[in-house]
Parts: C-alpha cells; structure tokens; sequence
C-alpha cells in the first residue's frame, strides 16, 4: 500500500480560528487514521509574574508561512501521519484568546503526539513570531526562553 | 538590496525596512556597514542574539548576498 | 500563590460527546493556563491488515471510572494542570465514531502534552475497557499490544 | 460473594456473573475452585493473562477474598 503525502494546513492571520472546525477537517480527512492531537495556545493573564492586559504579535510575511511548511515537511518524514494542521495568529490579541493551534492526525497516538510536540517545539525557536506583552500601561517584548531551546534540542538525533 | 528589520530591532533603530545599492558582499559585511550608521545601530546589531534571514532562510553572517537579495535582521523568535 | 487542585471530569458513556464543548469546557476553566492538548482516539476502518466494519466496546462499570479518576490524581500529582477530561464511550461504535477524548489544559505545553498522553498511555492499559472488532459477518476480541505495555512503562520512574 | 466476568473470559465461560456461597480465602482459591466447574473452565480461567480485581481494584491472587467481597476475572484491557 502506498502511503500518500499528508495533508498539510498552513495558515497566518489576524482573524480567530474556530477549533471545531479544525478538529473536523482533521477527523474527516480519512477513517484510516485513528489519533487526532491538537495542541492550542491561549494569552495568559500573567506571565513570570507580571499581571499582562494582551499580547501584540508581529511576524515576518512570507519567511513565517515558509518556516512552518518547511517543519509540516520535516514531520511527515519522520513520522507517518494523515493531516497537519498550523495555524498562528497575528496582531493585537486579548487575553484568553487562542493564538496558536497544532493539529495532527496519525493511524497510532504516539506519531501523532510526537509530531504535535515536535510541530510547536519548533515553532517556537524558528518560526518569526515575536510578542509584545501589554501591561497596565507599558509594553514589554518577550524575550527568548531557554526551556524552548532545550525542547527543539531534544528532537536532535 | 532590500533590509527588513523585525520586533525589538525594529523598535530599537527605528525602522522597519531600508534600501542599500551596492552593497556587500556578505551578510557580515552588510551588517559592518549598517552598524556604521550610528551608536544604537552599532549597539542592536552587534548584538550575538541578532539573527539574520537571507531571501526567508536563516542563515549565518557569512552568507553571500546579492544585488536582489532580502535581507532581514531581528532578534530571537518568541511566537506559539 | 496556592495552587488549587486541578478541575477533573470523567465521563464513560454510550451517547458521542462533543469535541468543541469539551474543548470549550477547558478553555473556559481559567485564563492563567496557557496550553490546551486534546486527544481523540477514533475508529479506524483497518487494524492489522484487516478490514473493520465496527467495534463493540464493553467495560466494567464503576471499576472504569474509578480507574479513570486515580489516573486523573496521578497525573494531577506529576504535573501542575489546570483542568483534566477523560471521556470513553462504550457500546457499538461506527466506522470513523469518536472512542475516547483525553483533554488537558496547564500553564506550559510540555506539561500539557506529557500529562495527556499519560492519561492515554495508562489508560490504555489499565481501564478495564475491551474491545471487539467487527468485521465482514464475524467479531474478534482485539488482543492487548506490546507497544501499549511499553508506552505505559516508560513512565515508570 | 460476586463473581463477575468480562470481554473475551465473559464469552468463552458463557456467563457474566456468579454468586459463591462459603467461598475460600484468596483469589487463587477461587480460582481453583472456579476451574474445577469443567474443562473450558479450567483452561480459559489458567491463562496466565487473566487479571482480577477485587472490589474494582487490580490485584494478584495471593489477595485475602472475604463474603462481601465482589470479584472479577477478565483479559488484559484494550480500551482507547
């Protein structure tokens, strides 16, 4: 049986995205796939102990929907999967909105758990997103986390 | 060749986007001569956390560029 | 700041549950957890080279949830959550029909991501759920998986 | 005490569910006593993949049974 390519779902924009419907293009893309996981990332109201009012996004037309469908690629090689989905949002958002939304099917849960961790793993230190925290305020960008970096390191082999 | 700049760089030197004619060689090279641009352009680009992007591809200061060249300059990346 | 016990729902039931509201449920729980991962276990239409019509999924009422909520406290134990799902249905189940959900919300991903395939991993082997695979006029007992022995014991520590 | 029966062990035996009057002290003693009922008993209850648990609880067959008590023997789970 030959495996086809995955589905791959790439999308940067400033409008909310509706889970639901996400979930559904994934569970409906074919019934030989038995796991969906979905990862999604919402504004916090603090963050390292600071109260946060919102978040500005800022990204890098173009470069950001590359870097994501270059990560899509590497996953489907390394894992066997049915569908990736990414979603990233950019702008000013509020908190508790969702800025972020990783969904993968695969036919057995571990591929599809390690591609969705993978997926976000590497997001975060080669995607160009940079966040502007809003306070009472003031605004702070967000530096780069180290625990991030150790996470992408991991997937070296 | 086209420079963008991106987050807190941005920010910091005050520009979004410049166009240089003629320019370097390399990616390090480039970087020289922006910095010669004023104190702040020296202190943000010299920094070691700056990345750089030639034509949407990270790469390294070493990397040759070119006349139609996109060159992006910005700090470490922070989305998810 | 006191950390409160994580918000706990187990659910073992015939009726399909749906997706958006569980999803809904955990992202309405508190806005100081940043990460939501879901998993969604489906029927798949082939399991080991066989064609499969359906499944029949019995259970041991009362040990099930129990089972399902000490793995529940465990995970609250391992990692700091926000709010953990765990639905099973149980019953005949069709071609492409949702089996299980496992929802996790906490503050980071990789906490969210470990917790629920924890649940899942451990759920696996030990909720006392079994499994009948329905094919072209006969059933078979699904037989347990070495993989899913290995996957639980990797948490051992 | 209660003895119940679940998934492919529940099919083979034909039943669901017992009730044992004046039953042993231990898992493995029911067990045996259980196996004693015939042929089919004896050989799908000596598997060594049947679990049991007492009062919803996994446990080993060395585990002290009492009259209240509510047994039950099954297959390995494959939920999920």
């Amino acid at each position: 049986m030959v495996e086809s390519a995955p589905l791959i779902n790439i999308i940067v924009q400033q409008a909310d995205f509706d889970h639901a419907q996400e979930y559904q293009r994934l569970k409906d893309h074919g019934s030989q796939y038995g796991a969906i996981v979905t990862f999604t990332g919402l504004v916090r109201d603090m963050n390292l102990g600071e109260s946060v009012s919102g978040l500005f996004l800022e990204h890098y037309p173009g470069m950001t929907e590359k870097v994501l469908n270059d990560l899509a690629k590497q996953a489907a090689q390394k894992w066997s999967l049915g569908a990736m989905t990414i979603i990233h949002r950019v702008g000013q958002l509020a908190i508790n909105q969702q800025i972020v939304f990783v969904g993968v099917s695969s036919k057995h849960r571990s591929e599809a758990f390690e591609a969705c961790q993978f997926l976000m793993d590497f997001l975060k230190t080669n995607a160009p997103f940079w966040k502007k925290e809003l306070r009472q305020g003031s605004e702070h960008w967000i530096q780069k986390k180290q625990s991030d970096e150790l996470a992408a390191q991991k997937w070296d082999t | 060749m086209k420079i963008l700049f991106f987050g807190q760089l941005r920010e910091q030197l005050g520009v979004a986007e410049l166009l240089v004619n003629d320019g370097p060689d390399t990616v390090g090279g480039l970087r020289e001569i922006l910095a010669s641009r004023g104190d702040l352009w020296q202190q943000y680009l010299s920094s070691k956390d700056v990345l750089v992007a030639v034509n949407q591809t990270l790469c390294d200061f070493d990397t040759a560029i070119h006349e139609d060249d996109e060159i992006a300059f910005f700090p470490p990346v922070t989305g998810g």
